[in-house]
Order: structure tokens, then C-alpha cells, then sequence
């Protein structure tokens, strides 16, 4: 078994959860321009409504998870609704979203601690996709599988829909103006609503998988993810689905590899220095370019 | 500060070009400003006017050529840099500091002047409180000047006209000896903007050379000295603003190809 | 036909527009006059539904609009190019028109025929919307409106700011539409200009209609030299 | 859920308060309700018996900063004589200069960096596990003979650096290779790439000294990798949420500890027994230790003559040298128990702790 | 009536503490840089403190002083590193340093005691706290209409037209982000000697949110905003609290969007002169009605 080649495949897997994380986050960063403390908490959420269909209402894994996905992007538009569309409304900007997303966060973080008690658990092993195969003399767990597949379909299905398609298309034009978009016909408060419906649904996937892939599952899943998440966007450069898939990737990758070379414990500092480095020396990501900054100063 | 003679020149710009991706917004441009002057800039939307001001004051840098102010070499430099060594400007959209008084607008532009140290004030310094009593009665005056009666109102509750004179009143506080006013009469009356030209004109008088962006021919026929006229990013005629505006080529660019010149109702009023 | 009747319009204390009663009759165009504050935007912006505080009625072809939001009213043939354009900056050209197909509207042959009316855009055509002079950008929020195949038209100063040349291109498609019978509902300042294309005209004066009737009748009365010619 | 103590406490006719820290949320929520509960037994059985004290719990979620709110509530506004407190090592550090300066008892439950206790304020009656740990492993190391062992660790606790240390180091002196040492943290969650790196040492043998949830899902997935060595891991890995929800993953590891409910000592069988009723479900070790820990904090009231406050109290426990508990009788020195009297378990093949011997 | 003082005596000494962080928050706003490294300044001023205390026993004004001198060297410092970026960037960017500055104190164990954190004695008392929250005050009242309140706050509304004014932008940024780490040092010292104990938790992005919310609630455009919001974003939810118990957090959430729609512009508003004015669209230039104008005066 060659050890590198193993230890990459890992960071491929924990890289693609934080990827698919990064893609919701940055969707309602870049396209409503809500740079949104409370992302983390739709994961968790995602995640904890799975684990109960799964675990306690005794449904299969793949209904749970798919339930879960959409109370989740459900709950993203209800929170878009009640805290960031009468700011949109008023024309505000990122500062005063970003409370309120953080009262968001407040709120659904103390509301999953109180469901949970505070208390972690676990997808069922026995009803979930566990164990592990191998592929080319690597050993794979079902589970990191499951969150490689899960990133490339939701990364080219998302990249596909901002970019080929005419909602994608009204989505990038509600985020820059809501009136600049009616002036085209287009039902401003739908698009926005589709697109919070995405961001949350991405994250509820990010959480179910991660959830997965660590066999955690606690009030604070979300919060972890929220981080890197965020490293993976600005790493990859936001409003650019290729861009965070590919930030995603290279910080679970770097993680791993720092854990098995340097030490598990200087994990935090190699991902947090890589994001500092990145904003400074190349604020826009690996793919970024001014048009994607445009999108968000809008 | 060197006394300068009328005419001698006080800016001089030499084929200087900024490109935009593909967009050639100025290609080449070389024209001077004489000391003492109202110099037209006029064009068709898109010729590059703007951004020729923003390449003077320092907003854009070149990316080829020289730019010359009173003998020393402006282009690159920072924008509050080329602003302390004596060159203003208003904009084409008025941009006026939200949430300032109109006196606070213009005793903003007096900072450069300004030599009492700030935390003074946190002592009651009596020089703190004296210098920003003169900058505030400097500034009543200059407001006095441009026409505008508002002095505690915040500046984003006027009427448009308005705001364009405090603007105007907040560039002179600068003290500068070039002014560059970029449409200053858009979205005006007739009346209104006869009144701007009489401004600009006292201000040349005043010995404040003057840039002067225009679609209004009558002004720049009334009020200039001499004009550019540009196109696509370059320079296309430059004389007294008769000459530019009999110049068949700058008919042609200006007014379009077929158009005849006395179909055109702006024209015809001349 | 698109009309108002007692329309009035606010802006918390001030009143903007006042018992407007106008027609826009199927083809033709109807020019709308004012000084600086007339209330000549508010009008349109309240016909376009983009302006919502207001009362009285818009029929459009008999049916009432004025409760609708811009996006259904748009949707149902009513079209606003805007003062200030608003075109979406961060799009490309083409994006900016497609975008009038997410509300069902479009295909390529409307495409077509606005590039044809503005052939620079088709030049411009992968370009950032924010990246272009006003002019181009008056032709592309000229040309996203089309793109909804409106029942009528209103242009908000569409020569506003803009150098002679380019307003000739764009009162030439004006000329074009027009004579193609598309309605529409031209709100200038320039009196000169719209009286020269104009079926029908109104004067607006403090939110007031103060006159109306040919281009011939309003261009001979003083009125209209003493409102605002000056 | 906590049995809070709000305003009025007049009716508890001159009972001694003793506070106490709880941590029913927070990372440490996996024992931290199992020593509310053991703790809150022993105070209903202390005043049974008519020990006049009463329980004032504060939630402190194990997070220093809320932490030491608490004390100062408990301290300041509830008048309470000692603090009982502290699962970790970090929140127990910074505890104890607060105890030293308010002048009040400590009474550690949980947390057991070394050189943690500092008479007459910080009192710790727990069990040092390292003490146990190094028998173990040298039992184990002669009775599987594992050729070399790797050892995992939460380097950020000073607790289980001291327990990893003290298996690596009774595994050297057994002759057992020692292939190094792999970090986490406490907050870690992804353990792919430990886990590869252990696998890729080949050892036959591995320690795991992280907190329980994360040292089951480093056996889980070595077993599911097909790891067939021996494992020896911190004692926290058999929780009763953990043993329900891994089950049989856990199969075949190892760990000592100073309670098992089955335990023949009278006093733990009694325990045993009254936690049972109470609760209905079987105490674990934590249990035992929040039990213990009451006991120990109620013996400084008894053995206070007079006025019984801080000052009295800290010099009684001071004093005690010799206590009773449900791991049988503890010695004390320097305020802090030396005993290791530490039992080995093995988790069987369907899942459940039993008891181990090595013949 | 003094157990009812004693009570919320934390209270209010919690919600100048951030107080204090919110000003230093609002400080660096003045000039338009939205800024979240107050807590990596705090970080600076907290270990600081713990540090002096720890090893030479050190008084208020002594950790105090120190605390400002970490925290005004750091800010500047970054500021070389940070200021050039643009303004959302700068943003993510506090963020990124609060996440290393977490980083940084489990590594550097010698000065911050790592993961275990370290304690020390309280020694500032709440007299103090209320005196340090009214220096800073009345130094931004008084700097308000300075040469350098005008500079940074035209600097904040458009940094362009302030540069053909001949103010230099980064200049007064990079001022205001070393004044405003100055005030986050001392925020350090006050709220290490409260909690009497700091770790690599104390200064996270908690507590950044915390000042952040603090300054937006209270409002931006008004250096009493911070104060106004600490007390009310602080403060409100312990006393809540002590009557509803455990669902303050949910109150607190749910406060915080509340006000933030209501009130966008948070508490404290110099140009909310009639309630509830809505604020003007961007494209028009209203003509005010005179009655208003006066209502202005
Ligand atoms: N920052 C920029 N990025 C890209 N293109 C730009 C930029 N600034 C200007 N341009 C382009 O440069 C050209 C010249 O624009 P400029 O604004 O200078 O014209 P102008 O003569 O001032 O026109 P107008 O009369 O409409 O104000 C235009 O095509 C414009 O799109
Ligand atoms: N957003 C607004 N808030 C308050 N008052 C407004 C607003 N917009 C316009 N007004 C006022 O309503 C009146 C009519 O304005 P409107 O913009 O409709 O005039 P207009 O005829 O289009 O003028 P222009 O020729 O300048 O475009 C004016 O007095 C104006 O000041
Ligand atoms: C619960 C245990 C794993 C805690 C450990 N004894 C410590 O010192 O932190
Ligand atoms: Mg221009
Ligand atoms: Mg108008």
C-alpha cells in the first residue's frame, strides 16, 4: 500500500466535504451577496433531520438523507425570508446581512443544542453506508465514496446551472439588482428563493456527508465546516463553482498531508495560513477574477 | 510656487494611453493646458474623456506616456498626492460624502491646509478650535460663492443642482490651480447652466485654470477658450471651440455619419 | 392600448404625480414632456409598476395593473427602459438579453432583430454590461426590453446624457420601432426631439398633465416655450 | 435539566452548600452526564443519612470561561463552602488559581493532568489513570506479545499526553518497538489520515489516548480496515452512548479502569445496585468518580467541627488520609489519592466491557 | 437590593468590557474598514496582561498600558499586510487572522499556556472599566469634527473622492486600525482580569461576532452605537436570562434580527431625524419639502 497515494484519496474525501460545503456557502455569498454566519447551521441541521428520520423514525438512508437535504434548503429560504430579504429590500449591504446572519446562527446553533442535548451521535452503521473497498490497492470507506460522488455531481450540476442555463443566468442578475432582473420579467423573489433553496439544500449535503464520513453528529457539525468551508471558498476563489470545488480539494488534501508528514496538530495552522495567504497575495482565488468581486460588491 | 504667466502651460499630456481589456478607452492622447485658461473637452460618449480625467487626477494610471504638471512628472502618482500638488476635480455622477453637511463637504477639501494635530482637540487646543473656525468661515464663503444658501443640511438631501455647486465649492477648497469639471451641467436647465458658466469663468478669473467636459455646446462655445475634441480615445481637433465644432471631421464623429447638421436640434440653436 | 386614469403618485409627503389621466393607443407614440421634476419618471416608474406607492388605475388593454409587481407587469407587455438604465452589470451582453427568456418570452429571432436595431451590441455581445459607455448601455436596456415582446414601450430619457451621435442612433430605432407599430411611450426632456416623432404628446407639469394634443399643437403654444424651453 | 438551586435556600435549614460544576453540554457532555448523575445519587444518599449538605448545581459545559462564571456565581451568590468541578484538564487549570484566590475547596472529579492538586484549595480523590495504564500495558505486552505498538494522543490535553505517555513508556521498558506517535486534537473529527499513517506502520499493537468519541472511531475504522492488532485505548471509549452506537466495532479493545459494575467490592456493589434504581441504567466509570467525588467533598463537612466553611472544610479534607470508596480503600497524599487498585477490561466480540485476566 | 446589585454587577461589567471591543470595532469603521481582528488584539492584550500578572504581580495601569501598546503594535503591523485589500476582503481576511491567532496561541505555550489556557488574578475593578469606556468616548465625541474625524469618515464614504481631496487613504486607515487595535488591546486586559481566565477559545470568533454585532446593532455611523449595542446585545440576554433561563440564546438571535430589519442602520442613527425615514433610492435626487429641511437644521 503506498502511503501517499492513500493518504491523497483521504484528503480527496475530507477535501470534497469541504468543497461541497463551499459551494453553497459561496453560492449565497456570490449571488445574494450574504456572507452568512449561520451556513454551518443549515449542515447541522441537514444532518441532525437525517439522522432522526434515519435513526428514530426508522426510514432508509438514502429517503433520510434526501428529506433531510430539502427541510434544509426549505430552512435556508425561510431564514432568507425572515432575515435577509427585507435587508435586500432595502438596498443594504454585506455589513448588516451578516448580523442578522449571525443572529441566525445564534438562534438555529442554540435551538440544535437544545434538540440534541448537546449530546453526539451517529448514522446507524448497520442501515448506513459503512465498511470499506478496495480500488487500485487503495482502501476506501464507502462513506468517503459517497462524498467524492456527491461533489462531482452537485459541482458540474451547479457550474451547469449558473452557466448554461437561463435560471442560472437570472440568478447572477437577481444578486447583482432584484430590479435591474424584474426589468427582464424575472420574479426576483423566486429566483432568490431557488437560490437560497440550493445553498441551504448544498450544505444539508455537506453535513450529511461529513456526518458520515466522521460518524459525528452533534449541534456543532456545522460549525467546523462553516470554517473550512470558507477557507475553500476564498482559496478557491468565490462566484466560481470550479474555483471552491478545487480549494476544497487542495485544503483537505493539504490537511491530510500535514497530519501524516508534519503533525495532526498543526492541521488548523496549515489551513488557516493558507487562507490568510491567499486573501492577502491573491485575493481573488485560483480562478477568481474582478468579475466574481463585481458580483459581490453589488 | 512659481508665479506662471498666462499661457505658459500648466499641464501638458504626452501620448498617454490606458487600455481596458480590448477597450482602447485613451489611445494616445498629447494636448496642454495653458496657465490661465478654460480648455473645452468634448467627444462622443465612450470617447475617452473621463477616463482621460481619471488618468490626470491619478484615479487610473497610465499605462504608457507622460503627464506633466507645472514641469514635474504627475503620471503614476497617487491621487491624494497629484490632489495636494494642485489639481481637482468634480465628477460626471456627483459625489458628494453621505452624511456630511454641505460645510462639513467643503471643510473636508481644506485637509492638505489644515496644520493643527487633530488630538489637539482632545485638549481644547485653542489653535485646534481657532484653524477650524477660519476653515468653516472660508468654507460659508466659498458656498456664498457658488450659489449655495445651505450651510448644516446634509448635502444628500439637495436638490441636483445644488449639489453640483457644493461639489464645485468643495474642489476649490483645495486650492487648487487646476480644476477639472467633468459635466458639470447634466441633468441642468438652460438657466442653470448659464450660471455654471459664469462660475467657471469667475473662477478662471480667480487665475484657476479650468478642464471643462461638455456636451453643451453652447457652453463650450460660450465659455472656453480653446477645446479638444476626442474620439475613440484619441485626439481628433483642438482650436477655439468655433473651429472644433465647424471641423468636418469632428461633425462627422460627433453628429454621425448621415446626420445632417441642422436636423440636429442642439445644433440648430447655435 | 395601455391607460391611466387619476393616477397618483407619492413620495411619502411629495406629491409626484397628480390625477394623470393618459392613452397610449395600439401603434403609436405618444411623447410625454416636462421639465426637470415634472414627474415624468415617477409616472413611468408607477406605470411599470417600479414605483408603488400610488393610487388610481393602469389598464393595460383593459385589465388593471396597477396592483402588480414590475415583473408581472413586465410579463404582461409593459416594458420600462429606465432612467439610469440599470442594465445587469456583471452580465455579458447576450446574458443581459437572455435573461428576458426566463420569463418565457424570447427566441433567437427577437435576438436577432435586436442586434440588427443596435449592431454594436452584437459586436459587444460577450462583453460585461458594466464594461460599456452609457450608450451601449441605453441600447442594450433598450434591447432587454424588447426581448419581452412588450405591448408597449416606455422610454424613460433615453437620450439622457448621451453624445448627438449616439442619440441618433438610438431615436433612429425609435423611428424603426415605431413604424413597425410597436406602441410606445417616450418620456423626454428635449421637447424639439420627441415632438419630431411623437403621434400625440402631454405636457406634464408639477405632476400635473397641463396640456395635450398633436406635437403641432403643443410646438405652437407658448406654453410649452415658457415651461420649459427657457 | 439541572437541579439548579434558585433564590430562596432558607428552608434547607443550615445545610452546607457544596457547588457544583456540571457538564451536561459541551465536548465533554459524553461523561459529563454520567457524573452529574453519580454525583447527585451521592448527595440524596449523603442526606438520607443525614449528612446535612446540599447540592447547588451550575452548568459550566466544561468551557473554562463559563466555567469559571459559574464558580463565582456559586461562590459569590449561593454562599456555597466547596466547589466540586472539572472533568478536563484544561478547564481544571484554569479553575484552580480562582480557588486559591477566593480561598474556596476545589474538588476535582475528572480532570488528572499530574501535579493538578494543591492543598489547602485543590483536591483532586480521582484516580490518576496513568497509574493504572502502565500495569495494563505491561500485562497486556506479556500475555499477547505484540513486536511493536504505535501511539495515538489529543495532544492538546494534558490528561491524555500523560496517559499516552505512560502506555508508550511501560510498553518500552516490556520490549515492545516503539513505531512514534500520532496527533490529534481534541476537536478532530476526521480521522482518515491517522489512521492511514497508523496502518502504514504495521504495528502490532496501538494505544489510543483521545476522548471517548474520537478513540471509537479510530478502532472503528482500523477494524474496518482490517486491522486485527491489539488496541488499547483511554477508558472513555466505553460510555454507554459509545458502546451502544459502535457495538460491536469496538470488539476486542482494551482499557483499565478503577470501577466495573460488576465489581465484587461491597460498598461498589451497593452502588452499583442504588444507580441502577435511581436511574435505570447501568453507572459507568464516570458514574463512579462523580459519586466519589461528593462523598469525598461530604467528608470535609463531617470532618469540619463547628462552623463549617471554606476555611474549615479545606482543613479537614487536608487531614483526610485514608477514604472509603466504591474502587475500595483510598489512600491520600498531598490531597490527592495515590491508589491505583485498576482493573483491565476487554470489549467482546458482541460489544460488551467484561472483565479481563491475563491467564 | 445589593444581592439584586451583585447579580448584575457581571452584567454590566460583561457589556463594557465589549463595549470596549465594539468601540475599537467602530473605530477602524470610521475610516470604512470593517474589521473583526479586534480579537486577535484583544488576544495580543489579554496574554499580555495574564503575563504581567503571572509573573511580576503587575497593577491595572501597568497591564492596561501594556495591553494598548500590544495591541496599537499589532494593528499596525498587519495593517501593512491587510489594508490593501478591498473592503469585503479585508472583512474575511480579520477573519482568517482570528482563526491563526487561535492557532498561534495553542502553539505559543510558553506565553499563553497552549490548549490549557492560563489564569490570573482580577485586578481591574468595574470603576476602572466605566472610566476606560468614557476616555474612549470622549475622545471620538471630540475627534468627531477634527481634521482626522473628517478625513476618515469621507475616507469611509468614498475613498476616491477623498483621495482628489488630497487625503491619503491608507494613511488614515492604517491610523485608525492601529487606534482601534489599541482600544481591542485594552478590551484584552479588561476582559482577561473578568473572566480570570483566557485560552485559545477567550479570543474566537465569538467574541469578534460579538463586538461586530455589538457595533452594527448599536449603529455605525455614531461612535455611541457600539456602546448602546454592547448593552443591549450583552447585557439584554443576562438579565433575559435570570427570568427565562435557558432560551436566552434563542432570544438573543432572534433580538438581533429583529432590530437589524427594523433598524438597519442600527440604534444610534445621526440621520434618523423623523421616525423611520426610509432612505432615499439611489438614483434620485428628491427636492426635499422645506418642513423637512428645517427638521434637519
Ligand atoms: N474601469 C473601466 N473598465 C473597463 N472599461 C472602462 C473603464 N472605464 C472606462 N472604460 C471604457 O472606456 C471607454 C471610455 O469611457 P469614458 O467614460 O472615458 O468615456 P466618456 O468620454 O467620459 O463618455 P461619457 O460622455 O459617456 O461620459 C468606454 O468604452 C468605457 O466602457
Ligand atoms: N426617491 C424619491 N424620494 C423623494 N422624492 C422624490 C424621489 N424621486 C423623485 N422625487 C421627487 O418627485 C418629483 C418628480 O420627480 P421625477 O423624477 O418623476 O421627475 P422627472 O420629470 O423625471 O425629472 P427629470 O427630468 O429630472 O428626470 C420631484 O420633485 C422629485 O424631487
Ligand atoms: C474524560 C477524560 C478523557 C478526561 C481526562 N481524564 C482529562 O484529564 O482531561
Ligand atoms: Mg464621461
Ligand atoms: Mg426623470
Amino acid at each position: 500500500m503506498d502511503v501517499l497515494l492513500q493518504q491523497l484519496v483521504n484528503g480527496l474525501a475530507l477535501g470534497s466535504v469541504y468543497a461541497m460545503f463551499g459551494l453553497g456557502f459561496g453560492l449565497m455569498l456570490a449571488t445574494l451577496g450574504v456572507l452568512n454566519a449561520a451556513h454551518g447551521t443549515f449542515a447541522t441541521w441537514g444532518a441532525l433531520i437525517a439522522l432522526y428520520l434515519l435513526n428514530d423514525a426508522g426510514l432508509g438512508f438514502w429517503t433520510s438523507a434526501l428529506l433531510g437535504v430539502l427541510a434544509s434548503g426549505l430552512l435556508a429560504v425561510l431564514v432568507d425570508l425572515i432575515a435577509f430579504q427585507p435587508i435586500r429590500r432595502r438596498g443594504g449591504d454585506l455589513l448588516p446581512a451578516l448580523i442578522t446572519s449571525i443572529g441566525v446562527w445564534i438562534f438555529l446553533l442554540a435551538a440544535a443544542r437544545m434538540v440534541t442535548d448537546a449530546k453526539t451521535s451517529r448514522f446507524d452503521p448497520e442501515r448506513s453506508p459503512s465498511g470499506t473497498f478496495e480500488v487500485l490497492g487503495l482502501t476506501l470507506a464507502r462513506t468517503q465514496l459517497v462524498g467524492m460522488l456527491a461533489v462531482v455531481v452537485v459541482g458540474v450540476g451547479l457550474y451547469t446551472l449558473l452557466h448554461r442555463t437561463r435560471t442560472g443566468a437570472a440568478m447572477r442578475a437577481v444578486g447583482f439588482s432584484p430590479m435591474a432582473a424584474a426589468l427582464s420579467g424575472v420574479d426576483a423573489r423566486r429566483v432568490v428563493a431557488i437560490t437560497a433553496f440550493l445553498s441551504g439544500a448544498v450544505a444539508a449535503v455537506a453535513g450529511i456527508t461529513m456526518g458520515l464520513n466522521t460518524s459525528t453528529i452533534n449541534f456543532v457539525l456545522g460549525e467546523g465546516l462553516l470554517l473550512k468551508g470558507f477557507a475553500a471558498v476564498i482559496i478557491g476563489g468565490f462566484g466560481d463553482v470550479r474555483g471552491t470545488v478545487l480549494g476544497g480539494l487542495f485544503l483537505g488534501v493539504a490537511e491530510v498531508l500535514t497530519g501524516q508528514y508534519v503533525s495532526g496538530s498543526a492541521r488548523d495552522a496549515v489551513t488557516f495560513g493558507l487562507l490568510l495567504g491567499f486573501l492577502v497575495f491573491r485575493p481573488n482565488g485560483i480562478f477568481g477574477s474582478a468579475a466574481t468581486l463585481a458580483k459581490v460588491r453589488a | 510656487m512659481s508665479a506662471r504667466t498666462l499661457g505658459s502651460t500648466l499641464l501638458h499630456l504626452q501620448d498617454v494611453a490606458k487600455h481596458f481589456g480590448g477597450v482602447k478607452a485613451v489611445d494616445g492622447v498629447t494636448l496642454s493646458v495653458p496657465t490661465g485658461t478654460v480648455m473645452g473637452l468634448m467627444g462622443p460618449n465612450g470617447a475617452g474623456k473621463t477616463s482621460l480625467l481619471n488618468l490626470i487626477t491619478g484615479f487610473y494610471s497610465p499605462d504608457q506616456g507622460s503627464i506633466v504638471f507645472e514641469d514635474a512628472e504627475i503620471a503614476g502618482h497617487s491621487a491624494h498626492a497629484i490632489s495636494r500638488q494642485g489639481i481637482t476635480r468634480t465628477y460626471q455622477n456627483v459625489r458628494l460624502l453621505s452624511g456630511f453637511s454641505v460645510l462639513d463637504q467643503v471643510v473636508t477639501g481644506m485637509y492638505a491646509d489644515r496644520r493643527a494635530w487633530s488630538l489637539g482637540s482632545l485638549l481644547f487646543s485653542p489653535r485646534e478650535r481657532r484653524e477650524r473656525r477660519e476653515c468653516e468661515e472660508r468654507a460659508a464663503a466659498l458656498l456664498d460663492r457658488v450659489g449655495v444658501t445651505e450651510r448644516r443640511e446634509l448635502a444628500d438631501e439637495l436638490p441636483y443642482g445644488t449639489q453640483r455647486r457644493v461639489e464645485i465649492a468643495r474642489a476649490l477648497a483645495t486650492g487648487p490651480r487646476l480644476i477639472l469639471l467633468d459635466e458639470p451641467t447634466a441633468g441642468m436647465n438652460a438657466e442653470e447652466s448659464t450660471q455654471i458658466g459664469e462660475l467657471v469663468r469667475s473662477v478662471r478669473d480667480d487665475g484657476v485654470t479650468v478642464m471643462l467636459i461638455e456636451h453643451n455646446m453652447r457652453l463650450i462655445l460660450d465659455y472656453c477658450d480653446a477645446a479638444y475634441v476626442m474620439s475613440f480615445g484619441t485626439v481628433l481637433a483642438h482650436g477655439t471651440p468655433r473651429e472644433c465644432v465647424d471641423d468636418p471631421r469632428v461633425q462627422e464623429a460627433y453628429f454621425g455619419k448621415e446626420a445632417d447638421a441642422s436636423d440636429i436640434p442642439a445644433l440648430r440653436e447655435l | 392600448m395601455l391607460q391611466t386614469s387619476r393616477l397618483c403618485a407619492s413620495y411619502r409627503a411629495i406629491q409626484a404625480v397628480r390625477d394623470v389621466s393618459i392613452e397610449v393607443p395600439d401603434g403609436s407614440l405618444v411623447a410625454v414632456l416636462g421639465a426637470n421634476g415634472a414627474g415624468k419618471s415617477t409616472l413611468v416608474r408607477s406605470i411599470a409598476g417600479v414605483h408603488r406607492q400610488k393610487t388610481g388605475t393602469v389598464l393595460l388593454d383593459g385589465t388593471p395593473i396597477q396592483s402588480m409587481p414590475l415583473h408581472k407587469i413586465t410579463r404582461l407587455g409593459v416594458a420600462l427602459v429606465p432612467e439610469g438604465r440599470h442594465v445587469v452589470a456583471p452580465l455579458t451582453v447576450a446574458e443581459n438579453l437572455a435573461l428576458s427568456s426566463y420569463a418565457g418570452r424570447s427566441d433567437q429571432a427577437l435576438e436577432d432583430r435586436v442586434y440588427d436595431l443596435f449592431p454594436r451590441l452584437a459586436e459587444r455581445r460577450d462583453q460585461a454590461a458594466g464594461l460599456m459607455s452609457g450608450g451601449e448601455q441605453q441600447m442594450l436596456a433598450m434591447g432587454r426590453a424588447l426581448m419581452t415582446r412588450p405591448r408597449v414601450l416606455l422610454l424613460d430619457e433615453p437620450s439622457m446624457g448621451l453624445a448627438p451621435s449616439i442619440i441618433s442612433v438610438i431615436y433612429e430605432a425609435i423611428a424603426a420601432l415605431h413604424a413597425e407599430g410597436q406602441s410606445i411611450l417616450l418620456i423626454e426632456q428635449d421637447a424639439t426631439r420627441a415632438l419630431a416623432v411623437a403621434d400625440h404628446a402631454y405636457l406634464l407639469q408639477r405632476g400635473e398633465v397641463r396640456m395635450a394634443g398633436t406635437p403641432a399643437e403643443l410646438a405652437q403654444s407658448d406654453d410649452i416655450k415658457k415651461a420649459y424651453l427657457g | 435539566a439541572c437541579s439548579s438551586a434558585d433564590g430562596d435556600d432558607a428552608g434547607s435549614d443550615g445545610a452546607t452548600k457544596i457547588g457544583l460544576i456540571a457538564a451536561e453540554q459541551g465536548p465533554f457532555a459524553f461523561a459529563g452526564t454520567s457524573y452529574l448523575k453519580g454525583a447527585e445519587l451521592a448527595a440524596e444518599q449523603l442526606q438520607e443519612d443525614g449528612v446535612e449538605i446540599e447540592l447547588v448545581v451550575e452548568e459550566g459545559s466544561e468551557d473554562p470561561a463559563k466555567s469559571i462564571t459559574a464558580f463565582n456565581k456559586l461562590v459569590g451568590q449561593e454562599d456555597v463552602a466547596e466547589v466540586v468541578c472539572c472533568i478536563s484538564s484544561a478547564v481544571a487549570g484554569a479553575m484552580k488559581p480562582l480557588a486559591t484566590q477566593r480561598e474556596v475547596p476545589l474538588v476535582v472529579y475528572g480532570a488528572t493532568t499530574p501535579g493538578l492538586e494543591d492543598p489547602p484549595y485543590v483536591y483532586r480523590p480521582a484516580l490518576l489513570p496513568q497509574q493504572g495504564i502502565a500495569p495494563v500495558a505491561t500485562e497486556l505486552a506479556e500475555a499477547l506479545e505484540p513486536a511493536s505498538a504505535v501511539h495515538v494522543t489529543a495532544s492538546d490535553n494534558d490528561g491524555l499526553v500523560a496517559q499516552s505517555q505512560a502506555a508508550a513508556e511501560a510498553l518500552g521498558a516490556a520490549g515492545v518497538k516503539d513505531l512514534g506517535t500520532v496527533n490529534t486534537l481534541v476537536a478532530d473529527t476526521d480521522f482518515s489520515g491517522a489512521v492511514t499513517e497508523i496502518l502504514s506502520t504495521k504495528a502490532e499493537m496501538v494505544t489510543i489516548y483521545t476522548l471517548g468519541e474520537a478513540a471509537a472511531n479510530i478502532v472503528k475504522s482500523l477494524r474496518e480496515r482490517g486491522y486485527d492488532g491489539v488496541i488499547l485505548a483511554n477508558n472513555a471509549i466505553a460510555t454507554g452512548p459509545n458502546l451502544a452506537s459502535f457495538g460491536k466495532t469496538l470488539a476486542d479493545t482494551y482499557y483499565s479502569v478503577e470501577y466495573f459494575p460488576t465489581s465484587e467490592l461491597e460498598m461498589a456493589a451497593d452502588f452499583t445496585e442504588a444507580y441502577e434504581a435511581t436511574y435505570d441504567e447501568t453507572p459507568d466509570l464516570f458514574s463512579s468518580q462523580g459519586y466519589t467525588a461528593v462523598m469525598y467533598a461530604a467528608a470535609g463537612v463531617s470532618g469540619s467541627d463547628g462552623d463549617v466553611d471554606a476555611e474549615s472544610i479545606s482543613a479537614a479534607l487536608g487531614e483526610i488520609s485514608t477514604f472509603d470508596s466504591v474502587w475500595g480503600e483510598l489512600t491520600f497524599e498531598d490531597g490527592q489519592s495515590n491508589s491505583s487498585s485498576f482493573q483491565v477490561v476487554q470489549i467482546d466480540d458482541s460489544g460488551a466491557p467484561q472483565l479481563w485476566s491475563n491467564d | 437590593m445589593s444581592s439584586l446589585w451583585e447579580q448584575y454587577r457581571s452584567v454590566v461589567e460583561f457589556a463594557f468590557a465589549n463595549a470596549i471591543f465594539g468601540l475599537s470595532t467602530w473605530i477602524a469603521m470610521w475610516a470604512g474598514v470593517f474589521s473583526l481582528a479586534g480579537a486577535s488584539f484583544g488576544a495580543v492584550g489579554g496574554f499580555t496582561a495574564a503575563h504581567l500578572d503571572l509573573t511580576y504581580g503587575s497593577g491595572p495601569a501597568v497591564q492596561l498600558l501594556a495591553g494598548a501598546v500590544g495591541g496599537l503594535l499589532a494593528a499596525a503591523v498587519l495593517s501593512v499586510l491587510l489594508l490593501k485589500l478591498e473592503s469585503h476582503w479585508m472583512a474575511m481576511a480579520t477573519i482568517a487572522l482570528i482563526l491563526i491567532t487561535r492557532v498561534v496561541v495553542l502553539s505559543a505555550e510558553g506565553l499563553t499556556g497552549g490548549s490549557v489556557g492560563t489564569g490570573l488574578f482580577r485586578r481591574v475593578d468595574l470603576i476602572t472599566i466605566v472610566v476606560l469606556v468614557a476616555v474612549i468616548c470622549f475622545a471620538l465625541a471630540r475627534l468627531r469634527h477634527s481634521k482626522f474625524g473628517l478625513a476618515a469618515h469621507a475616507v469611509r464614504e468614498d475613498a476616491a473622492v477623498a483621495a482628489a481631496l488630497g487625503i491619503n487613504p491608507f494613511t488614515i486607515r492604517a491610523t485608525a486600525f492601529a487606534a482601534s487595535g489599541m482600544v481591542a488591546g485594552v478590551g484584552g486586559v479588561v476582559l482577561a482580569n473578568l473572566l480570570q481566565y483566557i485560552g485559545p477559545d477567550t479570543f474566537y470568533i465569538t467574541l469578534a461576532f460579538t463586538m461586530a454585532a455589538a457595533m452594527v446593532l448599536g449603529g455605525t455611523y455614531h461612535w455611541a452605537g457600539p456602546l448602546v449595542g454592547a448593552i443591549v446585545f450583552v447585557g439584554l440576554p443576562e438579565v433575559v436570562r435570570s427570568y427565562i433561563g435557558d432560551i436566552d440564546e434563542l432570544i438573543t438571535g432572534a433580538l438581533l434580527v429583529v432590530i437589524m430589519v427594523w433598524l438597519p442602520r442600527g440604534l444610534v442613527d445621526p440621520q434618523r431625524r423623523l421616525p423611520r425615514r426610509r432612505r432615499r433610492g439611489s438614483q434620485h435626487t428628491p427636492v426635499i419639502e422645506p418642513t423637512l429641511q428645517e427638521a434637519a437644521r
